[in-house]
């Protein structure tokens, strides 16, 4: 069979540069030839490389004495949760194969961020999702029929739910939490980031390295096809017409099946002692797998293409090293143990293939039928790519946006209606209709579903991966982990620093309100373009903020993913860093809720009513100015980590003296609708909702401008409820930790009542919640 | 008590199963893998939910022909107590051990939510420690939980008493809107004809514990232990 | 050989993915639509051998593991 | 009229379905099983009128929703 000749044309076609192919050429001292050229690209993609990020990313706070597998070491990074035990976690975006087929593309999403997390020897425990899409609704003012645009939106929503629900629910993984947005800037582009946490005990951590020469290597999982071909490479270019097209005819279909009985095995085997390293073929599937383990351990692989198992006849090397086949796992073996290896490959009825050695030659050798045709040095395939530090320039629009001015917006008058149509606004309304499609319960340890600021685990013993012959170990006590994700673009897109910030500040925030400390953060950096000046500030812009917070809340990044060239035609999409952040919560008792429990009880305010230092109250960027006028603009609010940090502290330790009933931050909608959120937002049962009217007087906080007041989104706010005989007594404590807190009045009623300077107003807590509730499901039937 | 629980590729709620019936009701389980030929003797068989072989092609269908099913028909036909939990409820009625289907919900949705369920009949191994009146509270997940059984089955049923739970409201009234799925007659589980096995499609194992928002699982579990107890000095062995 | 298997609900059983899809085509604009029903298609790829003997053995399968009797119909076909 | 629409995974995209059948009727003892492939069938019952028109209104609606084109294939036929 004959190889197409290298020409720049081809090398052009694999996304390398000029420059590129010639520092190939230099580490080779030869032409590459196909395959090699192949190997490369995939390997020198964004997506593998990090070639335009790394030195961004390097500037991340990645240590900390619980961390005990730190950031890019190995397929996820592990933290220490005490008495022996750790957690893996880390988040992967899957957004161009979700934009090609949403249902497919999200399934395989959530399949591969599963596969990083069981390749560390954790047991997946739980996922959590973040989601971007274009509107599903249609602005009021052009009310007649639905757009081709919304339309798609809506397909695409429908698929992209539908299979993460497909994978996970079958594989069964609890899916407790997660977010959704809807901006114009994503149509055609969605966002699909996937996040995964797994449990197991500090000495079952599994390395991803291919030590031991002359250890055997393994192939297991079902066959390799033509599916995702290059999909790496695909993942980092522009999303076009032609580049989708492309990728159309090689879609990955997940089997979340077989991920379940490959996790399983795999989890039965480590516990043997028989593997020497284990990687998961994710993107650039066999080629990176081999090289990756390879560098690590410092040897060399060899590997023979014949013996990897095939769908079809007739696949060539290039087709078989490139293939992104899911649910395949690369597993090296200790010489001598390969019968326990095959035994409990065959208990779970798994394929399974010997195709190669650990070599001490420091090279990736590929050979199919009997001839050589890959011979590449592993360490600098998978650790030399070039490194780029792009050039950045402060975006044009910034000046334009910064310019806005609230003095050209009139002050409401009435708030009633601009409240009603703030929670049926998709990006605020409820996400029942998407979560109650997942499992979001089974492993048994869903203390907190989805619904409230952050999601509530509980690790039991029997959580952790098992130890053979030995029953399950007693734990102390069983831990509980609190899962946030979050990020409001908007406020990257008008200040990519201030607004990466606020991303970490709300999620350590929710951690707080549910009780939590935080752990760790797995960060997703989804933007455009890199090459382009602009975005690229923006890139840089945001990983600032993004470290900065980070370091304050103490929460270090243990791992990420970086997925670029998201664009459309029309552009590209807002800047979008989602921070996941996972927490402790030390005991049962302080696991804390945001919805109202009981009537009589007393509302407080933590943090200031408004940021007075803010030119723009808290409006810049709001939901309101959005929903009621239309506009994306205006600086976004600002973020004083320092206060936020005390505001966080002084919230975990009346949370801690069991003051707290509740405890809701106010975040997009600002204070009105975290007020109704935690009116309604407890549903009991389907179609049983328990609502806690709520009577609250503002009017001690004067000189404000009413849509400020109600709707600003100033930072470092929090509405908790306490006995109202401990009121007096929490705002005194709150304020001894350096926190100002208000009274703002008393739960109870069928409405929600606010009073301020400037008036009174009711809302019918039903009408409400229903338009809150239903939103969506409403949108999704047409 | 000794409870097995079948284990199918892709069963996933097993292990949620064996943590109810070891740490919550203190007695000893044992997982039993799908291609064993054998049970052990079991003082009750738990088959668990999940997706065994992945839901392909329809749900329950294949588990029906592993090995252990064999065994499984022998076990209940000797009076066995067998309770099948939402995939399990679905192998079981595939399995032809209990009468009707399960087919796709009618939202044409997975659904997973708390539900209430009104107790039919309280003349059962798996519900005579529910108290009368007592709605539970006991959440469902599942994407192919709507019953179906043609008109002259249910009308057996439902003479036979074999219909044991309905999805209800709070307050305990069957009403359309307190089904998840749509199931003929709100039905929410069922027994067979000699009330040794049953199944349902919401999960007692994941309502069986208050930090996770409801107890009233267990009475399901504590139903079946005290019935055995009762039996016990009667037939050593069903 | 190739067996052509087409499953279908029985007509007394709900079909809410017909009921939907029909809906869809009506809101397309498609006119004069009486009923749809969705139901399943299995293409079985055999070695070529006897067909009587394939069908008897699949008719088999058919009927007690690639339908359910008591929600659905099925026919069968051999392709030689 | 009657529309018959058989849908049917593209042959280079996986098809665990399929597969995972072939399985159970190979360990059931069914021999020669080649392969297998799990699609869907839509019958669509139509009021009696042109049948070249319902065919390309159909082969519309195949196109856009009763199948999935980035990876299934889809044979619509039209019998009177
Ligand atoms: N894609 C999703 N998957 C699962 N749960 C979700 C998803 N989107 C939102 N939720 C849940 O809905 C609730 C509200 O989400 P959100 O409005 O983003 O909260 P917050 O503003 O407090 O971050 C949370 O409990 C969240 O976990
Ligand atoms: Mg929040």
């Amino acid at each position: 069979m004959t190889e197409p000749r290298i020409t720049p044309e081809l090398v052009q076609k694999h996304n390398l540069t000029p420059e590129e192919y010639e520092k190939i050429l230099g580490i080779l001292g030869r032409e590459p030839n196909y395959t090699e050229l192949g190997v490369f690209s995939v390997m020198w993609s964004e997506h593998c490389s990090y070639k335009n990020t790394r030195p961004l990313l390097k500037t991340f706070p990645t240590k900390s004495p619980k961390i005990l597998v730190g950031a890019g070491e190995e397929n996820a990074g592990i933290i220490d949760i005490g008495d022996g035990l750790a957690i893996a976690f880390k988040i992967e975006s899957h957004n161009h194969p979700s934009a090609v087929e949403p249902f497919q593309g999200a399934a395989t999403g959530v399949g591969g961020i599963i596969r990083d997390i069981f390749t560390m020897g954790a047991r997946p425990v739980c996922a959590v999702n973040s989601l971007r899409f274009g509107p599903i609704t249609q602005a009021p003012s052009k009310s007649s029929g639905v757009t081709a645009e919304i339309a798609n939106n809506r397909r695409l929503l429908s698929g992209v739910v539908g299979g993460i629900a497909h994978y996970g629910n079958c594989f069964g993984i609890p899916t407790i939490g997660g977010e959704v947005y809807f901006d114009p800037c994503y149509e055609g582009n969605p966002l699909v980031n996937a996040f995964c946490l797994g449990v197991l005990r500090h000495d079952q951590i599994a390395r991803g390295s291919a030590t031991g020469v002359g250890n055997p290597v393994f192939y297991v999982g079902p066959a390799t096809g033509r599916d995702g071909l290059a999909g790496a490479a695909f993942a980092s270019q522009d999303l076009t017409d032609e580049s989708a097209q492309q990728q159309r005819g090689a879609v990955q279909v997940g089997d979340p099946f077989m991920e379940k009985l490959v996790c399983e095995a795999c989890l039965e085997l480590l516990a043997t002692g028989a593997v020497a390293g284990m990687q998961d073929m994710g993107a650039a599937g066999l080629t990176c797998s081999t090289c990756e383990t390879a560098a690590r351990a410092d040897t060399g692989i060899e590997i023979e293409l014949d013996k990897v198992p095939q769908r079809g006849p007739g696949m060539t090397p290039y087709e078989i090293m490139l293939s992104e086949s899911q649910e395949r796992m690369l597993v090296i073996v200790h010489k001598g143990r390969e019968e326990e290896v095959k035994r409990i490959f065959d208990k779970w009825d798994l394929p399974w293939s010997e195709i190669g050695t650990v070599t001490d030659s420091g090279r990736m050798v590929v050979k199919h039928g009997g001839t050589v045709v890959v011979d590449l040095p592993a360490r600098q395939l998978a650790d030399d790519a070039p490194v780029y530090h792009r050039e950045a320039r402060e975006p044009a629009y910034l000046a334009g946006v910064r310019a806005f001015s609230l003095a050209t917006v009139p002050d409401l008058t009435d708030p009633r209606e601009a409240l009603s149509r703030l929670l049926a606004w998709p990006s605020i309304a409820s996400k029942n209709w998407v979560f109650r499609q997942y499992d979001h319960m089974v492993r048994n340890g869903s203390v907190v579903c989805p619904g409230s600021d952050a999601a509530v685990i509980r690790i039991k013993h029997d959580s952790v991966p098992p130890v053979p012959g030995q029953p399950p170990q007693a734990l102390a006590q069983d831990k509980l982990i609190a899962v946030s994700v979050d990020c409001n673009a908007t406020y990257v897109y008008l200040d990519p620093y201030e607004g990466s910030k606020i991303a970490v500040a709300e999620a350590a925030r929710n951690l707080a309100c549910s009780g939590a400390v935080p752990l760790g953060t797995t960060d997703n950096l989804n933007f455009g373009n890199p090459h382009n000046p602009e975005i690229f500030h923006q890139l840089a812009e945001s990983v600032r903020g993004l470290s900065e917070a980070c370091r304050v809340f103490r929460a270090p990044v243990t791992g990420g993913n970086v997925s670029l060239y998201n664009q459309n035609p029309n552009g590209a999409i807002d800047p979008t860093p989602t921070i996941a952040m996972v927490g402790q919560i030390e005991r049962e008792e302080h696991i804390t809720t945001q919805w109202f429990k009981e009537d009589g009880d007393a509302i407080l305010l933590l943090g200031a009513p408004v940021d007075g230092s803010d030119p723009m109250l808290g409006l810049g960027g709001s939901a309101f100015l959005k929903v009621a006028h239309g506009t994306k603009s205006g600086t976004p609010p600002r973020c004083d980590l320092e206060k936020e940090k005390q505001l966080h502290e002084a919230l975990l330790a009346l949370i801690y003296s069991g003051e707290i009933k509740s405890a809701h931050d106010c975040s997009d909608g600002g204070l009105a609708v975290a007020l109704a959120e935690c009116c309604f937002s407890h549903q009991k049962a389907r179609d049983t909702f328990q609502l806690t009217g709520a009577s609250v007087d503002l009017s001690s906080v004067s000189d404000l401008r009413l849509d400020a007041l109600l709707f600003g989104e100033s930072q470092g706010r929090v509405l908790v409820s306490v006995s109202a005989l401990n009121a007096v007594k929490v705002i005194e404590r709150a304020r001894i930790l350096g926190v100002a807190a208000l009274n703002l009045g008393i739960t109870g009623g069928t409405a929600l009542n606010i009073r301020t300077g400037t008036g009174e107003w009711s809302w019918d807590l039903r009408e409400l919640h229903r338009l809150w509730w239903n939103a969506i499901a409403e949108a999704m039937r047409i | 008590m000794n409870f097995a629980i079948l284990q199918f590729p892709a069963s996933n709620c097993d292990q949620d199963a064996v943590h109810v019936v070891r740490h919550v009701l203190g007695h000893s389980a044992q997982m039993i893998w799908h291609k064993e030929s054998s049970l052990g003797e079991p003082d009750a068989v738990i088959v668990p939910g999940g997706f065994s072989y992945g839901d392909y092609l329809r749900t329950g269908a294949i588990a029906q022909f592993s090995p252990v099913m064999q065994a499984l028909r022998g076990y209940a036909e000797a009076g066995g107590l067998v309770l099948g939990i939402c995939n399990g409820f679905q192998i079981l009625c595939e399995a032809g051990l209990l009468p009707g289907a399960l087919i796709r919900n009618r939202s044409l949705q997975f659904r997973c939510e708390q539900v209430f369920l009104k107790t039919i009949s309280r003349d059962s191994p798996f519900t005579c420690k529910v108290p009368a009146d007592k709605t539970l509270k006991i959440p469902v997940a599942h994407g192919d939980g709507c019953y179906y059984a043609d008109a002259p089955t249910i009308a057996r049923m439902e003479e036979k008493q074999q219909i044991l739970w309905r999805y209800s409201t709070e307050q305990g009234e069957v009403s359309g809107m307190a089904s998840p799925n749509g199931s003929v007659g709100n039905i929410a589980g069922v027994c067979n004809e000699s009330r040794n096995v049953a199944g349902l499609m919401p999960h007692p194992e994941r309502a069986s514990e208050a930090i996770l928002g409801s107890e009233d699982g267990r009475l399901l579990f504590e139903s079946m232990i005290d019935w055995l107890q009762r039996r016990k000095p009667a037939c050593a062995t069903p | 050989m190739k067996a052509k298997i087409i499953v279908t609900p029985k007509k007394a059983v709900l079909d809410p993915q017909g009921k939907t899809v029909q809906n869809a085509l009506e809101q397309m604009g498609h006119l004069g639509i009486q009923a749809v029903h969705v139901g399943k298609y299995l293409e079985i790829e055999l070695a070529d051998g006897d067909k009587e003997a394939a069908r008897k053995q699949l008719d088999e399968a058919c009927h007690r593991f690639l339908s359910n009797p008591v929600i659905e119909d099925y026919q069968l076909e051999i392709e030689s």
